[in-house]
């Protein structure tokens, strides 16, 4: 009951910060966006027609009508149909999200993972040579631009100039092996990059928690260094991890997709936004913009629901 | 005392810490020599920055490395040095033969796990018990140190207990192995003066039953007063005065220890309107004088004392160790 | 051996400060629209009066509201209710600038030698500082004001240049101090000045403390928790407990006749630095309640060795022990 | 009188401020220097092509189609006949322009509205800046330049203003977590028992403690603005008109495939370069200004 009540009060705060997502994006995308009035006509059109053309699309409403109609479409989850292909944005959304996720996780769930692990070991022999190595390492992923890891990889697996194993583009799940073969490269560079930065940030929190009294106590009590990590260590670590990992959640479901699945034709949300950035296609980035937002907000609840399990000073009040 | 090494529990010889730094090599604890035998206690009092709290630290080897470390010396526990012992023989000592508390009972428990689950685990670590004698008797030493309803607090976090309450999980925790020694670093230094006094009375009434020594480190003379029998006054890393407790209050020998205890106000003297005072300050470890540490701040201070620092020697027909050239009478 | 900064004339004597009824609690916020849930009593109703050139020692434990008081005081935290006059003049209601200008009179020396100056300015340009706030003297006469005031706390004027890091604890507190008397003041909070020191420092500003006094006339109000620095220190004495003062009178009176139980568990949990005097004392039983929710009736009443019923129902007023004595006790037991 | 005497300060005759301690600290940090020396190397580059000395002909088609590395084209040249090696230096220029006015306008508007914010908390103005964080946070960064860039009618400002947009929100958050955490010291405290006024109070007691950390963002928004320069180049939404690295990788993407690697190769190496010298720089900067390490 007490978790009920506390998540629909998260819920409830979250609204804020929905409106304010939606109206810098209305704002920004429909109401100074593109007019679609001369796409839709003929040459040389008369006013009557502009006119017309202009109140079919809702042109002539005040900003606030507008505002209202977005808001309605929110509420009802029916944001209509794509403007270049006609289906319905709740299907293309239905049959491309599995996809992105599909994409994002092996690369998240490594990248994370891989992070923590060579984070602990960094940290463990902290100024010694592993360490040094491990960090240098670190700012090498740090330091390369995604889109270089991306086409290093693609050559390196990828083309005749490298080893020519996997395919060049595109996307095929319907066997695990295909699955594999098209997931390899986007995962080896997303694991790449993103593991510059974790590595480096779960370093600092392990190394912070490891100066804490609390582990001096353990020290003079006689716990052994492998317990002391994982038991002293790790558990108190957690509440920054986790913070960063629920984060990164709608930011990779949403951006980091997007140029992984626009540079290899994949067909997820991440194309589709991109696309529809290209031909400004309103509804669907109106119901992008909203799922984001609403990531967001479930992604600050999670985190939440996390601190109260591993962090016991936190209340769920 | 430096004599009667045979029946010491624990005897420390010419210890030397030394710290890497960005500005040379710090010498926190230079030479240090004390005894403690079974059942004794010692009071190990300084000023912050004297070496008091490194000289605790190094019973348990729990010098920070780096960038610390033992330079030399001995620490003598059972027949065995713990300065040379490795890794694991220290961890087998460390909380069942020789036990440390700290100064701040806030953040010294990990926040994270149950005070009962933290105590099991040094039961269960060291006594081999099963986890359900590990229970009942953390139960049994949270009731020993004073915590009312023990079977119910034992399953609260530390965020749930005020400080004095903390010292005492932590005093229970320490306990609970039995060691022959405990170091206590300033432990009530954190606490008010009413809970101070509470925690302090529990520590030597346990301390009498289990018949451990006890190292007592603090700033606060008053609390040597009430609860040591022996004590070792430490300036810039050296010891600079070891006696009894009766005669260091009696008739303190070294400038410092004099200057120190006729300087501190007190309750129950007539108001004085001008506290003695020791003129300057402490010298910074990385530049320390040549002589004495204490010569720029002593009022009796000679050219010899500038040239090169007195040892500690045993005062003849006295108890008391003293390393001045000119000590009082 | 120095000469005095200039004091204008006053009168030494006379009631400088008065404090009536003085509260302040803090809301403790459930966050954004959620309104106040719970307060905070950090001062609950404290009346005294302080004349000139005299020093009340405030005593308690932490988080008694002895900070909060010094605090509300100067209006650094605007009390919830209750008046505070200097020379007869409240200080609550005044315009931002009015105010501004009775700072003039008092001041406030701090706890942490090391967070109470500014770490990237000179001293010359920290002790100057109240000086150009006020828009006292003119530019050589600033420097020379420092420069004496300086002296005046034992620091060398080659400090003038220096940053607060390259100094000592004891140092800086002397810094804290030259700051607040640039101006003048009648009358200085000092909160806990001497608690972070090492004792051998300690007694070197307890000292340059009494000596202000003496030479400058300061009212003093001393918050510590150290009853033998109180002891030394004050001509009265408060100990507060909970928010409120539950013993009042000079420090004679209280060290040798406390009155209050919880006055006497604190004097008898000093420890004396001298084993001859090792004698059992009674040890309080118990911690503090939590100020957000204080017992009913008389705060102590929970760890009082001595309370009756009517302690737990009936909240004790300050007032005379016996009539004409000046020492105020609050306890329905004390005589 | 005994309280008075003494007091002598050891060492050195002038103040040591804690920034020419950090400057002394940072000087004894050999990468940092190399690195400070790389970025500098970078910068003079930028400025050669800025002042008109090399470069100039970036634009100009001259050479064969995909010429191979030779004395005359250093790097080569591109599917049109472009020098690989002029268009590079000239993308050099690119990358220094984007870093810095990304990083100026950042950490400027991150040092506003977070000491705003941290100086206000608890206030309606705070949880304003706290919204409006959290919004512009949680809309999707590329969508976010897509509608900018409509929004401004196509202006090749509007990457950067996109990432001015989104890039200030690490700052402020830093800001005003240590605005509030000097707010409570007590050396504010003793500003207002001065009578300081609160306008003075933020500007000469708390911002100037605060320089550090807006220091050292500058230097990480600068390598993320070049980082995302190259991607939104790449998707289309970035440099306009010019020559930049991002340009010359997403050129290259077909060519690689096809065995010609200069275009990507020179464009990601000293792209790598600069960025890798950056980041470095920025830890070696951080160490130098650490408040706990420097007292």
């Amino acid at each position: 009951m007490e978790v009920f009540q506390y998540v629909l009060r998260k819920l409830l705060a979250g609204i804020p910060l929905v409106l304010g997502v939606t109206l810098i994006s209305f704002v920004l995308i429909v109401y100074f966006g593109p007019d679609k009035t001369y796409e839709l006509l003929g040459k040389n059109p008369t006013a009557d027609e502009i006119a017309e053309i202009r109140s079919q699309l809702g042109y002539d409403q005040p900003f606030v009508t507008r505002y209202m109609d977005y808001l309605r479409e929110i509420v009802t989850l029916d944001f209509g149909s794509s403007e270049s292909t006609d289906e319905k944005v709740s299907s293309i959304l239905a049959r491309t999200v599995p996809t992105s996720i599909a994409l994002a996780i092996p690369g998240f769930v490594l990248g994370n993972l891989l992070g923590v692990v060579l984070a602990l070991v960094a940290a463990y022999y902290r100024g010694f040579w592993v360490d040094k190595f491990i960090m240098g390492f670190a700012a090498v992923g740090m330091s390369i631009s995604f889109l270089i890891a991306i086409i290093g990889f693609q050559i390196l697996f990828s083309s005749s100039d490298g080893l020519d194993l996997l395919p060049v583009r595109g996307w095929d799940m319907s066997t695990p092996l295909q699955y594999i073969r098209y997931v390899t490269v986007p995962t080896l560079a997303t694991v790449f990059v993103a593991l510059g930065y974790n590595t480096r940030f779960y370093r600092a929190v392990i190394v912070e928690e490891m100066t804490r009294d609390h582990v001096r106590t353990a020290r003079a009590f006689g716990v052994p260094p492998v317990q002391l990590f994982y038991r002293n260590i790790l558990k108190n670590s957690m509440i920054p991890i986790v913070t960063r990992i629920m984060f990164s959640i709608p930011v990779i479901v949403i951006s980091g997709s997007l140029l992984l699945e626009s540079y290899f034709g994949i067909p997820g949300v991440g194309k589709v936004t991109y696309d529809a950035i290209v031909t400004g296609d309103q509804p669907i980035l109106k119901a992008v913009v909203v799922l984001t937002a609403v990531l967001f907000v479930i992604a600050q609840l999670l985190a939440d629901i996390c601190y109260r399990v591993v962090d016991p000073r936190v209340s769920l009040k | 005392m430096a004599s009667t090494e045979n029946n010491a529990l624990l005897s420390v010889r010419d210890l030397v810490v030394e710290f890497e730094t960005d500005q040379g090599v710090l010498r926190a604890v230079d030479g240090v020599s004390f005894d403690i035998h079974p059942g004794e206690t010692l009071g190990l009092v300084g000023e912050s920055g004297c070496g008091k709290t490194v000289t605790g630290l190094s019973m348990l080897g729990l010098v920070p490395s780096p960038p610390g470390r033992i330079a030399s010396g001995s620490i003598m526990f059972d027949g065995s040095d713990l300065v040379s012992m490795d890794e694991t023989g220290l961890r087998e000592i460390r909380g069942s033969q020789i036990s440390m508390i700290f100064q701040e009972p806030m953040t010294a428990l990990n926040p994270v796990f149950r005070i009962g689950s933290q105590m099991r685990d040094v039961l269960q670590r060291h006594q081999k018990l099963t986890r359900r004698q590990a229970h009942s008797t953390a139960i049994e030493m949270l009731a020993k140190v004073g915590i009312p309803e023990p079977a119910g607090r034992v399953d609260d976090y530390p965020h749930q207990l005020s400080g004095g309450m903390r010292q005492r999980v932590m005093i229970a925790m320490a306990l609970s192995c039995g060691p022959k020694l405990l170091v206590a670093d300033e432990p009530t230094t954190a606490l008010d003066v009413t809970t101070q006094a509470q925690v302090l009375e529990q520590v030597v009434r346990l301390q009498k039953e289990f018949g451990m020594a006890m190292i007592l480190i603090t700033h606060d003379l008053g609390v040597v007063a009430e609860t040591c029998q022996q004590a070792v006054v430490m300036y810039c890393g050296r010891i600079v005065e070891r006696s009894s407790i009766e005669a260091l209050f009696a008739s303190p020998r070294h400038p410092y220890t004099a200057g120190l205890l006729a300087s501190i106000p007190r309750v129950t003297d007539e108001r004085q309107e001008v506290l003695p005072v020791i003129p300057g300050m402490v010298p910074d470890l990385l530049h320390l004088p040549q002589g004495c540490a204490f010569a720029e701040r002593c009022s009796r201070v000679r050219d010899r004392c500038r040239q090169k620092s007195p040892r500690l020697e045993l005062l003849q027909s006295t108890q008391t160790s003293v390393a001045c050239y000119e000590p009082n009478a | 051996m120095n000469q005095t900064p200039e004091v204008p004339a006053r009168s030494d004597t006379g009631t400088l400060l008065q404090v009536r009824g003085l509260k302040k609690y803090f809301p403790v916020h459930g966050g954004w629209l959620r309104g106040v849930q719970q307060q905070v009593r950090a001062v609950d109703g404290v009346s005294f009066e302080l004349d000139s050139g005299r020093t009340l020692g405030l005593v308690g434990e932490s988080g008694c509201g002895k900070s909060t008081l010094g605090r509300a005081i100067l209006n650094l935290q605007s009390p919830t209710a209750g008046d505070v006059l200097l020379d007869g003049l409240p200080l609550a209601g005044l315009s931002r600038q009015a105010l501004v200008a009775r700072r003039k009179d008092m001041q406030i020396i701090f706890q942490d030698p090391f967070a109470s100056l500014s770490p990237r300015r000179t001293v010359a340009q920290i002790v100057r500082e109240p000086l150009d706030v006020h828009r006292i003297g003119n530019t050589r006469e600033r420097r020379q004001r420092v420069e004496e005031l300086l002296e005046v706390v034992g620091l060398r004027s080659n400090a003038l240049n220096r940053y607060p890091h390259e100094f000592s604890g004891g140092q800086r507190q002397r810094i804290g101090i030259a700051r607040a008397l640039a101006l003048n003041p009648r009358f200085i909070v000092a909160d806990e000045p001497v608690s972070a020191l090492d004792v051998s420092v300690q007694s070197q500003v307890l000292n340059l403390v009494t000596m202000l006094q003496a030479e400058l006339g300061i009212a003093f109000l001393f918050i510590s928790h150290d009853l033998a620095v109180i002891r030394h220190i004050s001509d009265e004495v408060a100990v507060m407990y909970l928010g409120r003062f539950v013993e009042h009178a000079t420090a004679d009176k209280i060290f040798s006749s406390p009155k209050h139980p919880y006055t006497r568990a604190l004097l008898s949990s000093i420890p004396v630095p001298d084993p001859t005097s090792k004698s059992p004392r009674p040890v309080l039983e118990g911690d503090v309640p939590s100020p957000m929710s204080p017992p009913a009736g008389c705060p102590f009443h929970p760890r009082c060795p001595v309370a009756t019923d009517r302690c737990k129902t009936e909240v004790p007023k300050l007032r005379e022990a016996q009539p004409g004595t000046e020492h105020e006790v609050a306890c329905h037991l004390a005589t | 009188m005994s309280a008075r005497a003494e007091v002598a300060v050891s060492v050195g005759a002038h103040g040591d401020s804690l920034w020419s301690k950090a400057l002394r600290k940072f000087r004894r940090d050999r990468v940092g220097m190399w690195s400070l020396a790389v970025v500098l190397a970078y910068a003079v580059v930028a400025l050669g092509v800025v002042l008109g000395l090399w470069a100039g002909d970036w634009a100009d088609v001259s050479g064969p189609k995909w010429a191979p590395v030779s004395g005359e084209y250093w790097f080569g040249t591109n599917i049109i006949g472009q020098d690989i090696f002029a268009r590079s230096l000239y993308s050099t220029r690119t990358a220094f322009e984007v870093g810095l006015v990304v990083a100026l306008g950042a950490t400027a508007l991150g040092a506003v509205l977070g000491s705003t914010a941290g100086f206000f908390s608890g206030s309606w103005i705070d949880e304003v800046i706290i919204w409006l964080m959290g919004v512009l946070d949680s809309v999707p960064f590329i969508l976010l330049v897509a509608a900018i860039s409509y929004t401004l009618q196509g202006s090749p400002w509007a990457m950067h203003i996109a990432m001015i947009a989104t890039f200030w929100i690490g700052t402020a958050r830093l800001i005003r977590g240590e605005v509030i955490k000097l707010k409570s010291l007590e050396y504010v405290e003793a500003a207002h028992a001065i009578g300081v006024s609160r306008f003075m109070i933020i500007f000469r007691h708390i911002l100037p403690n605060t320089f550090h950390i807006l220091l050292v963002q500058a230097t990480l928004s600068f390598v993320a603005a070049i980082k995302s320069e190259v991607i939104l180049s790449f998707l289309g939404l970035g440099v306009k008109d010019g020559m930049s690295w991002g340009l010359m990788i997403s050129e290259s993407t077909f060519e690689v495939l096809a065995g010609f690697f200069n275009n990507f190769i020179a464009a990601s190496v000293l792209m790598f370069g600069l960025v890798m010298a950056f980041n470095m720089f920025s830890d070696a900067l951080q160490d130098a200004l650490d408040p706990r390490t420097v007292k």
